[in-house]
């Protein structure tokens, strides 16, 4: 939406060999927030995210991850660097952001009217969306009626309802249980599978990003900055409880660990 | 009563209800005890306003010409409801009511979406707008006449120039307060433009701009009934030709009847806005 | 070409415009438009009535084509005169003298009485507010447009007056009917009588102004208004109480309620309704206005009033022609 | 257009305030380069208006007499700005004004807690105070001159009836609209009762009673400006009665130089909600 | 604040016996919400926490864990039931719920004001509040400045500034990385044991909760009702990466898996 990102949506379109057009690219990208705390939110960060690949972004609280994500769905601009998506990017927020004055299904409809499908249609799919994330029954609740971890399965349906190609995902399962963000893993895992969505996902729990990321990227803090990136090799159907997985996840919190030792959490 | 009030406080408005339905009673019995709950202030309110009123009519300290006591200005209402002249001008001057703000809401709304989407627009004309507002109905009429004669476009004229800054404003305040983060999510997902406007900016400030329609309605109001002095055509009676005249003939006993007619329409309009207004929180669970 | 007026030359307009006030002292207007004289004189072309409030409203419809012609106090139409630069208004008749007093307190005897005290008068420079500032200085008080000097004076709307009045918040008023009768119902006494102040005790209150142009577009039909406004006097003369019951309707019908029966029988007297608009009293009253300081400048007042239709019609009905 | 105006979101606002932040130039440059981002469009609208004005006069389509151009009524403006009356009628309407609003301000605030605080107050007076707002000033004159006399009295009180509704019915729609989870959050860490108020729900509150207090003041012009020609006070030039005699004598050139001097006060004062909004806006964060 | 709470609290200064008395009491407590979804939230529990007794409950997402932290603090009424508390009870929402127009500090320095605290000295004592939660660089900052887990964290510190002996906290750690979580696990025990606060505490994570209770209570899902209690006898000072604390949540975990594949999460 920004002048970046259209330029770099362009340049994909615009014949460049598909094998080398990336799904998401950030190049030096800096972000310093106005204001009288100026903060230096972000600073040069490069970073890919390949078609059909799944990305995951941990860091302490507080280095910059829902920054990063806000710019590269386009809703911020860049204070230097540059931004590219092909297509559009579908953000999940870290609060829910649905809309109050509609049902759950008319939220998660939204995205589909915007897009000018008719009203049966639009129905039927957004009740798809919602029997997803384990909502069927509350189709018609509004958001003030809903438990915080059923508000986050709400805007999850809708994020998916948009039918973007890359998702943009900042602690979609934050809110939820163990077996109810177990059965989510799944779903997103076939739905990534099923769409070949490229996904750039933030979470605060590492195992969570082991058992989903193709690729696991930890954040330094301020100035928010990549500090290393670790392949994930566990051959998926995977499982959090897998001993792979917790053999990495181990690896990576202890290198979280000495960041946030390093600069404070 | 700090007890009581602090258990009225509008964040447990409707703890009450909840207690009551959750008791399941039956619908019917629930609503009337509802719609008494809502009645008995009002009329204790009106009684205890009479009653006044008649005590100080009572105690002489105006002489009756000057301040006439209840009785014989109901009296009088009594006796106007009962003629058709009165009726004729009630419906004269709620047509225009409703038909003048009909359409300064139309462009109220156009002009304050307008505004507000445009930082040029709204540094250019935003502030004339209140502006504009703070211009009494008086100082329009030489303009009315000029632009559109004495015809009721003259008097709608009047109303509009009272009634569409309010609303605008109401729009414009109400798209300054949306929450940044529904916005933000209604662009991601796909809005922009006049969907986002549509899909998110309107229903998200729709509490702002029913109040501001409600304030559009008092100015369009108030501005009618001194447009209707404007012109007065033949055999087209209006309560705001009435209000004058009882004012030049000095008859208070009938200018208060005519008041209290009036105060009954705003009231009864004001009714709506709130109805409407009760709805839109209800909807969004801001009771709780 | 239509009706009565035969010998006019232009030719008729469809619908003719015509504005006057719900009160007492527009009863020519009234009773013509009631009876039908206007009507009758008019024929083919349509009499549409507006009612006005007040004389600034009247003129400013006048001046903006909104309505041709209107009955009218000779104060705002001098204005508008003026301000016109001669160009908008013409007066071709009158319809009232009389009907104004200076009604004060009782306790108050002579002019002197009024030192220090706070009078009211219809509006900043109309007739009577002129008329006060003038009798005034003739008897040694001083006056400003700020509401200084000896004798306060308080510009506010006549039924404002009245209550004020009652509250013994001024002393007295300058008005014209009914205010002037229904004061003195509120227990005033009339301390001086307009009519005394002028020769032949005879002086404008309401007068028939004329677009200019249309007076000169259609004289024809301006002379059938004419001939209206001579009927009615006639009919007023000859049948004052159906007269007064026309004038009853007409408030009632305007203002939902009807004036009391006795305030109109009261006041009637006070007025003569008379087709000579008393044009000395016109130039003079804005010779005054100059005088007293409300007009800035010396009135010229050149072609404001026009009365040879009115005096064409007087000698073909074989009535005296009035003065200019 | 279409994409410009996107741009112009309100989300979007301060993009590129912030862009400009982020290249971190001297502070002063900035403000003068903001100052002119808001003035131009001002400039170009006025500019805009006086040309078709102008253009309206020339085309000769109503004589000079009821439509003067913009020299002469400028000039008449710049006769009256030399006299002493016209600066001091402005100063005895606007502090009319100013101490009217003030004194609205305090009732208003204070009808609007109360009103929002008692769910029994609210059912009785709620409506009342809506219906009031219709109430056209006329028919409160002789109210008030029974009440006051011809005083400075008459006069505050025909313009606190006008403003204070509109000031509480801000506060009661603000009180209304205050997020549940912000009053819970209060009353769980030890709010209740008037420090629930003073603490979260005014605070909370604060956009639409700003909102409310900008109609109420637009009342409160408008209602001076009509009760200025209810009472005439000896030695005192006011702005509202210098508006009828420029209508009662007809002079249109003196009415409209009078009107650009209402409406230029009506805009300065706009001005100063305007800011206070934009602050309130930028703290609470809803600019992004 | 209800009437049921203030007679239970009043009856605890009547004088029976402090050894019986409880911090807080739920007898047969249910819950059901009004309007057209009336759901039955919760249903006949009966729950006490000691004095000085750290209770975590652990459910499903959308069981009713919210609801019943609502009712604890008199905020909402019960249906039936009764609910009992021993002095004020501060409530952390599960939604940071801070004020928008105060800066961190003046949110955290909030309850001090109201309680009567001079400006100087609660600043200064906000500062510290801020300070636990490793925010003390942030407190000029608006919540709108501050990222998702800023903001949890000086909820926190505001509703540890109320210094109520009962705390209810609605899933305080749920927007932390795991690092920042630990840091206030620990930071949150040492005030508990200091105050010797009483708290009932919400948490979707097992772990969490085994960690830092000395009871988890596991509530079913629609009605939400009380499934089992365990009780933690794992010697403090516990580390979340203790096996003792891993084959308690394991269990518990089991446990909760069967409930929400009973119900549908
Ligand atoms: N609007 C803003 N104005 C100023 N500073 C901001 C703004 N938004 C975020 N920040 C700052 O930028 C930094 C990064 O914030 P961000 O929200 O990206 O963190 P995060 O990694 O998402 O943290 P968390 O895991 O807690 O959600 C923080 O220091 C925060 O205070
Ligand atoms: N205001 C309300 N009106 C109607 N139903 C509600 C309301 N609040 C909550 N509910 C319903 O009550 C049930 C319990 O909600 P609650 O918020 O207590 O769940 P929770 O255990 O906190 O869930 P989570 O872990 O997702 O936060 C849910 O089914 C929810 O839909
Ligand atoms: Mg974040
Ligand atoms: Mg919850």
């Amino acid at each position: 939406m920004t002048a970046a990102v259209t330029t770099a949506a362009a340049r994909g379109e615009d014949g460049v060999a598909t094998s080398t057009r990336h799904a998401v690219t950030l190049r030096g990208v800096t972000k310093r927030y106005a204001g009288e705390h100026g903060v230096l939110a972000l600073d040069g960060i490069d970073l890919q995210v390949h078609p059909g690949e799944f990305v995951c972004l941990v860091g302490a609280s507080g280095c910059g991850k829902s920054t990063l994500l806000n710019l590269v769905s386009g809703l911020d601009d860049v204070s230097s660097g540059e931004v590219g998506v092909d297509g559009h990017a579908a953000l999940m927020f870290q609060e829910s952001a649905l809309f109050p004055w509609l049902s759950a299904l008319d939220n998660v409809a939204t995205p589909l009217r915007l897009k000018g499908v008719g009203r049966k249609d639009r129905e039927a799919r957004a009740r798809e969306y919602l029997d997803v994330v384990h909502l069927g029954d509350f189709a018609d609740r509004r958001p003030h009626e809903l438990s915080g971890g059923m508000r986050q399965r709400v805007a999850l349906a809708r994020t998916l309802a948009t039918q973007a190609p890359v998702l943009l995902m900042d602690e979609p399962f934050g809110a939820l249980d163990a077996m109810t963000r177990d059965l989510l893993h799944d779903e997103l895992e076939s739905i990534w599978r099923e769409r070949s969505l490229s996904v750039l996902f933030v979470t605060h729990n590492v195992r969570e990003a082991v058992r989903l990321g193709d690729r696991v990227v930890l954040l330094s803090s301020r100035p928010g900055r990549i500090v290393k990136e670790y392949p994930v090799d566990i051959t998926r159907p995977r499982r959090i409880e897998d001993s792979a997985v917790s053999t990495l996840s181990g690896e990576i919190t202890h290198a979280l660990r000495e960041e946030v030792a390093r600069h404070g959490a | 009563m700090a007890l009581e009030v602090t258990e009225r406080l509008p964040g447990r408005d409707n703890t009450e209800l909840r207690g009551l339905d959750a008791l399941d009673l039956g619908g019917s019995h629930q609503r009337s005890r509802r719609v008494w709950q809502a009645a008995w202030p009002k009329l204790a309110a009106i009684v205890l306003a009479l009653g006044a009123w008649q005590a100080v009519v009572l105690s002489g300290w105006k002489p009756s010409y000057l301040l006439p006591g209840p009785l014989p200005v109901f009296r009088e209402l009594g006796h106007q409801v009962t003629t058709g002249d009165f009726w004729k001008a009630v419906s004269i001057t709620m047509t225009r009511g409703l038909v003048g703000f009909a359409i300064a809401a139309v462009i109220g709304l156009v002009l304050g979406v307008v505004v507000s989407r445009s930082r040029v627009l709204r540094a250019a004309i935003g502030s004339l707008i209140t502006g504009l507002q703070t211009m009494p109905s008086i100082a329009w009429f030489p303009l009315a006449i000029l632009l559109f004669q004495l015809s009721e476009q003259a008097i709608l004229f009047v109303i509009l120039i009272g009634a569409v800054p309010s609303i605008a404003n109401g729009v414009i305040g109400g798209v300054d307060y949306v929450p940044p983060l529904l916005l933000r999510a209604g662009r991601n997902i796909g809005a922009s433009g006049l969907s986002l406007y549509r899909h998110v900016v309107l229903p998200a400030a729709l509490p702002s701009i029913v109040s501001g329609l409600k304030q559009g309605w008092a100015f369009a109001w108030r501005s009618l009934l001194a447009g209707e002095l404007l012109v007065s055509i033949a055999n087209r009676p209006s309560l705001g030709v009435f209000l004058t005249q009882s004012r030049e003939l000095g008859d208070t006993t009938y200018m208060i009847a005519l008041m209290i007619a009036i105060l009954a329409i705003g009231i009864a309009v004001d009714a709506v806005f709130a109805s409407v207004d009760t709805g839109l929180r209800r909807r969004r669970g801001v009771t709780a | 070409a239509c009706g009565g007026s035969s010998s006019a030359s232009d030719t008729p307009v469809a619908s003719v415009k015509l504005g006057y006030f719900p009160n007492l002292t527009h009863a020519t207007a009234i009773v013509a438009d009631k009876e039908g004289f206007f009507a009758k004189e008019l024929g083919r072309t349509k009499l549409e009535v507006k009612t006005f409030n007040a004389g600034p409203a009247a003129m400013e419809a006048l001046k903006s084509g909104a309505i041709d012609a209107t009955y009218v106090g000779p104060g705002p139409a001098t204005n508008a005169y003026i301000n016109t630069g001669g160009q908008a208004v013409t007066i071709v008749a009158g319809a009232a003298s009389g009907g104004a007093s200076l009604v004060v307190d009782k306790s108050i005897k002579t002019a002197t009485d009024l030192k220090g005290k706070k009078i009211s008068s219809p509006q900043l420079g109309n007739t009577q507010d002129i008329a006060l500032r003038y009798w005034l200085k003739g008897q040694g008080l001083s006056t400003d447009l700020q509401g200084g000097g000896d004798v306060n004076i308080a510009p506010q709307d006549n039924s404002q007056t009245l209550d004020a009045f009652k509250q013994h918040l001024i002393a007295g008023a300058w008005v014209p009917e009914p205010y002037a009768t229904r004061m003195v119902q509120a227990g005033g006494k009339v301390l001086v009588d307009e009519r005394t102040l002028w020769p032949n005790q005879k002086f404008a209150t309401t007068v028939l102004a004329v677009r200019t142009d249309f007076l000169k577009a259609h004289p024809g039909t301006v002379r059938a208004l004419l001939a209206g406004d001579l009927d009615a006097a006639d009919f007023i003369a000859k049948d004052p109480t159906k007269s007064q019951q026309d004038v009853a309707d007409v408030i009632a019908k305007v203002s939902g309620k009807p004036l009391k029966q006795s305030v109109i029988t009261a006041a009637w007297p006070q007025l003569t309704f008379t087709v000579d608009p008393v044009a000395s009293s016109i130039l003079t009253g804005a010779q005054n206005a100059y005088d007293v300081g409300v007009l800035k400048k010396k009135p010229e007042l050149g072609t404001l009033i026009d009365l040879k239709l009115l005096n064409a019609l007087l000698k073909e009905r074989g009535k005296p022609a009035v003065a200019s």
